[in-house]
């Protein structure tokens, strides 16, 4: 009886895919579409790291006139590197043209898939090793400068802050996380020499919970102004509203989540690059190029919260943060 | 016109089952059973282990459904769907495992499944109460209050049996009910019985003590593989009879024992005290001497200190204070790997909790506790030949029946479980030999079979100590008989001179001289 | 480290700690009287989050946080549902199928979040209530009593629990069935329905614990949000010995002993972070370590139950 | 030949749950806008199809089939282990510490160390539950999910601090991740351009080994018999206790095995995240294999077919990753609910034979 039932059930999930395949198939692209292909280690969704990217890639594709021109295809929440690579090298076999491995952790994986793949151009970060020097020809590497941002960031914050006592929490000690909180660190240090600055961690990535708690702690110690970065602080953010703390965003415009404590946000635009990086490989130019997202080159952007007055003269301060940091006076 | 009981419900006048069928698959259970029972009597159900007696019970109980035939009560065709059913019908079951939650107390165990009179909160003060009622009329003495697992199982029994009148219980199924009391304690229990019958209780008895069936019942059946192997009123029966009705063959009922002469002391216990799961004394200064090709019976009271003396003797329970000593070798306090090494066997009381495991194959559960010696593994791997070879012989050798040596254990009946434990125990040639139950549930044919083989090894010069609540198992096997009550020994006897009487006297705590 | 030990550190540690246990009660509660009928259920994560994403979806559509809450104790129910099929008609190995529903709800909340909303977003939950006269209680008043409906509700819960479980019919059937289900099977308790009934209500109250994040404390749906809380709250029941106040109390040990550690952090005490995020984790493996007696399971604790066994 | 035949159709049975599963899938992808037949198709061709998906197929299953070993194990001896995760993590963390540590010795002496750093690693985060259960009585449930947290922060501290990466302190960069493995510990690459390395060779004989271990030999006769039942072992003279954290110890070993063959097989250098997920479906994919060491060989390629189909149906289709665990949920829940159909066939031959 049980094999009989399992015969029906074998039936249907056949009629169901024939069903299914005599729907209209999507039109074939032509060749000229250039195809970009994105390996992330988090969602498109996280309203950091992944998702900056992948708006940017979005926005590209509006730019050079939609799906027609680009295709994207992308792979989500590929925290395991072994899963990661085995996508990088899918979508090379298949023949896209710049197939972006979009975390540091993909590098050992990009540097043994790359030399199979020279008709395709791959592109890592964030890091600033295109393995040159291991003869490899067609990677290119991208890395945010995420202390630019943060100095600046840092800067207002110490000069809006009443307590002088300013929070960060980050998920690990390391990466881009780190060189964001310490030039946040810095910056806040640089305005105002006697501010006192906390860190803490969460040692997650994903854990929403622990750095809201992380944010309300900093709070209760006094804390006015916080920051924070990867996709978990979302929840600090709402602590930070509801205490009537102050937030800085990073990676991602985090004002839409608390528009009256987001003071400002440094903003990744990976536009620039992307372009960049597709002109080049229409060029020919397959790799080598080593990209950095920063004030200067207009990668980097602090995208106010038009919602929350700034004094003047903290803006003039921000602003000659960001001038101080493009001529090289001040290394965050 | 209905009639009342005492309790205030109706009296069921007959419950009758027709052509009862049941088959579970590969096994016809109940085979066509005509079975009835009228208000006001004890009708007996007589059988051997797996003749279908509890599988007939269940079906009345509404745990089963019948494939065939009718249930009526009064009159009227009943179906049972769940206890439940059976429960409003007036029909309680008193189980031969007792079906108590240990960890919820006496009136918790009593209130469960039943209707508060203060909604969805307990009312444990009124259960609590009642309970009282019940105990007073019936003379079933309680303690409502106390946990089930602090409760000896005499107790453990009375609360099973008000739990059914408590839920206006009319007609009584009581599976095996004497099992684990004490001669006095059956007696308390059949005035009992006797009074709810004489007030209009029907009571199905089931039992496989020929003496106790004819001393409770009025009118008994006997079930043989599966059937009806006919019923008789009580009075133009006889136990020969009766015990030929149920195994299909003459029985002996009596062993020959043969004097052995008394070897030299091969165990000897001095002044053993072992803490019980209560965290008292429940062996409470013990000293015994066994010498080889003794058999020495320990009688008593289930709870009174047995379970722990055998466990510490086997090397399963700490030794709080006092020696045990083995073939001259203290191992008090040893591991039980000690004890075997020592010379031990030990038969423990439950076999498929503790002697066997049941996934395991006959022959890996013969080399339990030999496995890592030769021949049965070398180098610490296992020699399938040799295991085979080994095994297969102790197989044929203790009679058990098994469609090979890689079936399951949990596939063989209890009788061959039981042997093959004896088998495993004995084929290692102890020089002491505890017995703790060694044929308790098992059918008649298998216990003269294991009696026969104990007493062999009698005569090859082991030390028995057979610990038993069967007195009439004690008395056909031992050479002394010691009874143990709360904790201690209360005297020793040579078992020529002990009379039944004297023996229950001890094991309700009397010393006599 | 002296400090550490300051009335505002402590009253600091007092208020987190109290939120942060929030979830975990609801989850280790619920999860307490699954596994007291004798069900162990290791999918609570996934409901927690399914709980969480309809918590919050219905609560942002419907702008009303209740109706939120309703949702995930409905998408809870369904969840324990689909769990008590499995686990109890089909008598499933427990632990996997509660594996098994762990990614189920883990990937379709992610789903459900990535169609239907497609970005982070966050709403206004349930706002905190201050309680007159007790939040005025110095030092500790605010911390105790200014916190939001369901944090208070979890902690009125333990004890509304306890009592269930010890003062009524239904915990008594509850008891028994975990414990012997076969001697309540004689008595006319319909074991598989007691058992579907403490699964869905564990499901319940794994549902509104992935609301209480949702649409209480942090206000926002996020792709697996609950970051492991599930398996805490089922490991909370085992410290807690099955009974609702051990298992509160395990609750708070743990989120004290997380809200103490980020003190550390902000103090700048000298050790590295990844030792303090440690501590509540070591420190439970420690408490029971330490703990002289324990409390017995429920005997029949994930085995699945047939009549006529044995 | 019928019993064969029968305990084949019981062994496949559990696989006629998948279509349904698959079907549930097909309407969740059709409610995406994707076409379930292409999808499927792109699955199974992904999985099997080539040498690129067989390979990789085969990659995954390689540390399903060593946690799954530790989990048949523990599972035998009547321990459940969940503390594959962090077991993993350790393993991994020893091998990396051990190889870059020593990186002049020869590879013939290094590369052994280096697995034997892993089991040991392994063996001791599995050993703490163990040794808290034989003398405590702590439940190992709840002492291994505790041990896998504490292990990500473990590895968290010794990525970034102690075992980082020269180069990327260096380069400022700081990515949590150790210095690559010296070559001389790299194991050999079964196919060229492939991941497929000697480590799933290793598993395999490793299942044969563990299926001897446990059927063959005293100890595990022991295990099975305090798996079975704790009373009649302990009535037997077995050390209960020493062989429940035995057990324990050995899945641990098993697991730290499998970090230490993910780092020194694919990855060449310990990095975050090696151990996501393992930990679990290890336990499924040993569940799917019946407890058994060597049914847990088809089993991890299956399942590992699995995972790296559902990747590819995600890059095919381009539906959100979120399906493809939606998906698995599915069917774990009906393999297992689909079990007892099986187990009660069983049991009715059982009694009639």
């Amino acid at each position: 009886m049980k094999s009989k039932f399992s015969r029906i059930v074998v039936l249907i999930v056949l009629v169901a895919m024939l069903v299914a395949g005599c729907a209209p198939k999507a039109t074939e692209v032509p060749s000229t579409v250039f195809k970009v292909a994105i390996v992330m280690p988090s969602s498109i969704t996280d309203m950091a790291f992944s998702q900056s990217m992948f708006e940017g890639l979005k926005k590209v594709q509006a730019e050079m006139g939609g799906e027609s021109a680009m295709e994207i295809a992308y792979s989500e929440n590929m925290f395991k590197v072994p899963d990661a690579s085995a996508a990088i090298r899918d979508y090379a076999s298949k023949g896209y043209n710049l197939v972006i491995a979009h975390g540091s952790q993909y590098g050992t994986s990009l540097q043994q898939i790359a030399p199979d793949f020279p008709k395709t151009a791959f592109a890592w970060g964030t890091s600033l090793d295109t393995f040159q020097a291991e003869g490899i020809t067609n990677v290119f590497a991208y890395q945010a400068e995420a202390q630019e941002g943060g100095y600046v960031l840092g800067t207002v914050a110490a000069l809006m802050s009443k307590s002088g006592v300013i929070g960060e929490t980050g998920p690990v000690d390391a990466g881009d996380a780190k060189l964001y909180i310490e030039g946040f660190q810095k910056g806040v240090l640089a305005a105002k020499p006697d501010a006192q600055v906390s860190v803490t961690y969460t040692g997650s990535f994903s854990d929403v919970s622990l750095m809201a708690t992380a944010a309300e702690t900093h709070i209760a110690a006094g804390a006015d102004m916080l920051t924070g970065s990867s996709q978990s602080v979302v929840g600090a953010i709402g602590v930070a509203k509801d205490k009537g703390a102050f937030w800085f965003g990073t990676q991602w415009d985090q004002t839409s989540l608390a528009p009256t404590a987001v003071i400002a946000s440094q903003v990744y635009d990976w536009t620039g690059i992307i372009k960049d990086m597709i002109a080049s490989v229409k060029a020919g130019v397959m790799g080598g190029k080593g990209y950095t997202l920063t004030f200067k080159n207009g990668g980097l952007v602090i995208a106010y919260n038009p919602a929350i007055t700034i004094p003047a003269e903290v803006k003039a301060a921000a602003d000659a943060a960001i001038a101080a940091i493009n001529d090289g006076t001040v290394v965050p | 016109m209905t009639r009342y009981l005492s309790t205030g419900r109706p009296i069921l006048e007959e419950m009758r089952m027709q052509g009862i069928v049941k088959r579970f698959p590969g096994v016809l259970a109940n085979d066509h059973v005509d079975f009835d029972v009228r208000a006001g009597e004890v009708h007996a159900l007589l059988g051997e282990n797996g003749a279908g007696k509890s599988t007939l019970m269940r079906q009345l109980y509404g745990m089963y459904k019948p494939d065939e035939g009718q249930i009526l009560v009064d009159g009227k065709e009943m179906h049972f769907n769940s206890p439940q059913d059976a429960i409003n019908a007036g029909i309680g079951m008193i189980h031969q495992h007792f079906m108590l939650v240990p960890s919820l107390t006496v009136v918790e165990n009593i209130a469960l499944g039943l209707k508060s009179s203060r909604g969805l909160v307990l009312d444990l003060d009124r259960v609590e109460k009642r309970v009282l009622e019940l105990s007073e009329q019936y003379g079933l003495k309680v303690d409502p209050r106390a946990y089930v697992w602090q409760l000896a199982v005499g107790e453990q029994q009375r609360i099973e049996i008000i739990k059914a009148l408590y839920r206006g219980a009319s007609l009584l199924v009581l599976d095996e009910p004497t099992a684990v009391l004490t001669p006095q304690e059956v007696d308390d229990l059949f005035v009992t019985f006797k009074r709810m019958a004489s007030e209009g209780h029907a009571l199905i008895f089931i039992s496989h003590k020929l003496n106790e069936v004819l001393a409770i019942s009025n009118r008994i059946t006997v079930l043989r593989d599966g059937k009806n192997a006919g019923t008789r009123p009580n009075e133009n029966v006889t136990k020969v009879e009766l015990a030929q009705m149920m195994v299909g063959r003459p029985v002996i009922l009596q062993y020959n024992r043969p004097p052995v002469e008394a070897g030299p002391v091969r165990l000897r216990i001095q002044d053993l005290h072992v803490r019980g799961d209560r965290g008292k004394d429940a062996v409470d200064g013990v000293s015994l001497e066994i010498c080889g090709g003794e058999i020495l019976g320990l009688a008593g009271v289930s709870g009174n200190g047995q379970r722990e003396l055998a466990e510490a003797l086997a090397g399963m329970r700490p030794v709080r204070q006092g020696h045990i000593i083995l073939n001259d070798k203290e191992v008090t306090n040893g591991s039980p790997l000690q004890h075997i090494d020592v010379g031990q066997s030990y038969i423990p009381e439950e076999r498929m909790k503790e002697g066997a495991i049941r996934d395991f194959s006959v022959a890996d559960n013969m080399i339990l506790a030999d496995h890592g010696k030769k021949p049965y593994s070398r180098r610490s791997f296992l020699d399938f030949n040799a295991i085979h070879e080994k095994v297969g012989k102790i197989v044929s050798d203790f009679n058990v029946k098994t469609p090979s040596l890689d079936t399951p254990v949990k596939n063989l009946s209890g009788g061959n479980i039981q042997k093959l434990i004896l088998g495993r125990e004995l084929s290692r040639c102890p020089s002491v030999l505890i017995a703790s139950q060694p044929t308790r549930g098992v059918d008649i044919g298998a216990s003269e079979y294991i009696h026969q083989r104990l007493l062999e090894q009698r005569l090859c010069g082991t030390a028995t100590l057979l610990i038993s609540e069967d007195l009439d198992e004690i008395r056909a096997l031992s050479d002394r008989i010691a009874v143990m009550y709360e904790g201690r020994i209360i005297g020793i006897v040579d078992s020529k001179d002990a009379t039944p009487d004297q023996l229950g006297l001890m094991m309700a705590g009397v010393e006599t001289a | 480290m002296a400090e550490l030990f300051t009335l505002p550190v402590l009253v600091g540690i007092l208020y987190s700690g109290i939120r942060l246990a929030t979830p975990y009660l609801f989850a280790a509660v619920g999860e307490t009287f699954a596994q007291r009928s004798g069900v162990l259920n290791l999918g609570v994560e996934g409901i927690m989050l399914m709980g969480a994403f309809s918590g919050f979806y219905v609560g942002m559509k419907t702008g009303s946080p209740l109706l939120g809450l309703l949702a995930a104790a409905v998408v809870g129910i369904l969840m324990g549902l689909l769990m008590s099929f499995i686990s109890v008609t089909m008598q499933a190995e427990q632990g996997i199928s509660g594996i098994g529903l762990h990614l189920f709800g883990l990937g379709l909340s992610s789903l459900l979040f990535k169609t239907t909303m497609g970005g982070v977003e966050s709403i206004e939950g349930f706002k905190a209530v201050r309680i007159p006269l007790l939040a005025d209680i110095p030092y500790v008043g605010e911390s105790l009593f200014n916190h939001n409906v369901l944090v208070y509700a979890a902690f009125l819960l333990v004890p509304l629990s306890a009592w269930v479980l010890n003062k009524t019919t239904l915990g008594l059937k509850i008891r028994a069935v975990g414990q012997n289900p076969q001697a309540a099977d004689t008595l006319g308790v319909n074991v598989a329905r007691v058992r579907y009934f403490c699964v869905c209500l564990g499901g319940m109250l794994a549902g509104i614990a992935g609301a209480s994040l949702s649409i209480a404390l942090i206000n926002l749906f996020q792709e697996n949000m609950t970051n492991g809380m599930g398996f805490i709250a089922v490991a909370l029941v085992y410290f807690g010995g099955w009974r609702p106040f051990g298992v509160m109390g395990g609750a708070l040990l743990f989120s004290f002993v997380n809200a103490f550690q980020l003190w550390i952090q902000v103090k700048g005490i000298n050790i590295p972070s990844d030792f303090a995020i440690m501590m509540p984790y070591v420190l439970t493996i420690l408490a029971l370590a330490f703990a002289t007696k324990r409390a017995q399971g429920p005997a029949a604790l994930s085995k699945p139950y047939e009549r006529g066994e044995n | 030949m019928k019993r064969v035949l029968n305990k084949v159709f019981e062994a496949l049975l559990p696989l006629l749950a998948v279509p349904v599963a698959f079907l549930i899938g097909a309407i969740m992808l059709l409610a995406l806008g994707a076409n379930p037949l292409e999808a499927y198709g792109a699955m199974i061709a992904g999985a099997f199809g080539d040498v690129s998906g067989l390979t990789q197929t085969l990659v995954k299953a390689t540390p399903l089939l060593l946690v799954g070993l530790g989990v048949c194990i523990a599972f035998r001896g009547g321990v459940i282990n969940i503390g594959g995760e962090g077991q993993i993590i350790v393993g991994a963390l020893a091998a990396t510490a051990v190889a870059v540590g020593f990186k002049e010795w020869p590879g013939l002496v290094l590369l052994p160390l280096c697995l034997l750093a892993g089991v040991l690693a392994g063996a001791m985060w599995g050993g703490v539950p163990g040794i808290l259960k034989a003398k405590l009585g702590v439940n190992e449930i709840l002492s291994t999910v505790m041990m896998n947290a504490i292990a990500v922060q473990l590895s968290n501290y010794l990525l970034r601090g102690p075992m980082i990466d020269p180069k990327e302190i260096e380069a400022g960069t700081r990515i949590a991740q150790s210095a690559l493995l010296p070559r001389s510990v790299w194991l050999a690459r079964l196919v060229p351009q492939t991941l497929l390395h000697s480590g799933a060779i290793i598993a395999v004989v490793l299942a044969v080994v563990v299926f001897i271990f446990l059927w063959r030999t005293t100890i595990g006769y022991r295990i099975r018999a305090v798996g079975l039942n704790r009373d009649a072992a302990k009535y037997a003279g077995i050390k209960v206790p020493f062989y429940q954290a035995l057990s324990l110890i050995l899945g641990g070993a098993f697991a730290g095995l499998a970090g230490a063959i993910e780092v020194m097989g694919v990855q060449h250098r310990m990095m975050e995240n090696l151990a996501s997920g393992y930990g679990f479906s290890g336990i499924v994919a040993a569940l799917f294999g019946s407890l058994h060491p060597l049914g847990s060989i088809p089993a991890s390629v299956l399942f590992g077919g699995l995972l790296v189909g559902a990747d590819k149906m995600q890059r095919a289709v381009q539906v959100p990753s979120a399906l493809i665990d939606t998906l698995l949920g599915l069917v774990v829940l009906l393999v297992v609910g689909s079990q007892v159909i099986s187990r009660r066939r069983a049991r009715r031959r059982e009694t009639r034979g």
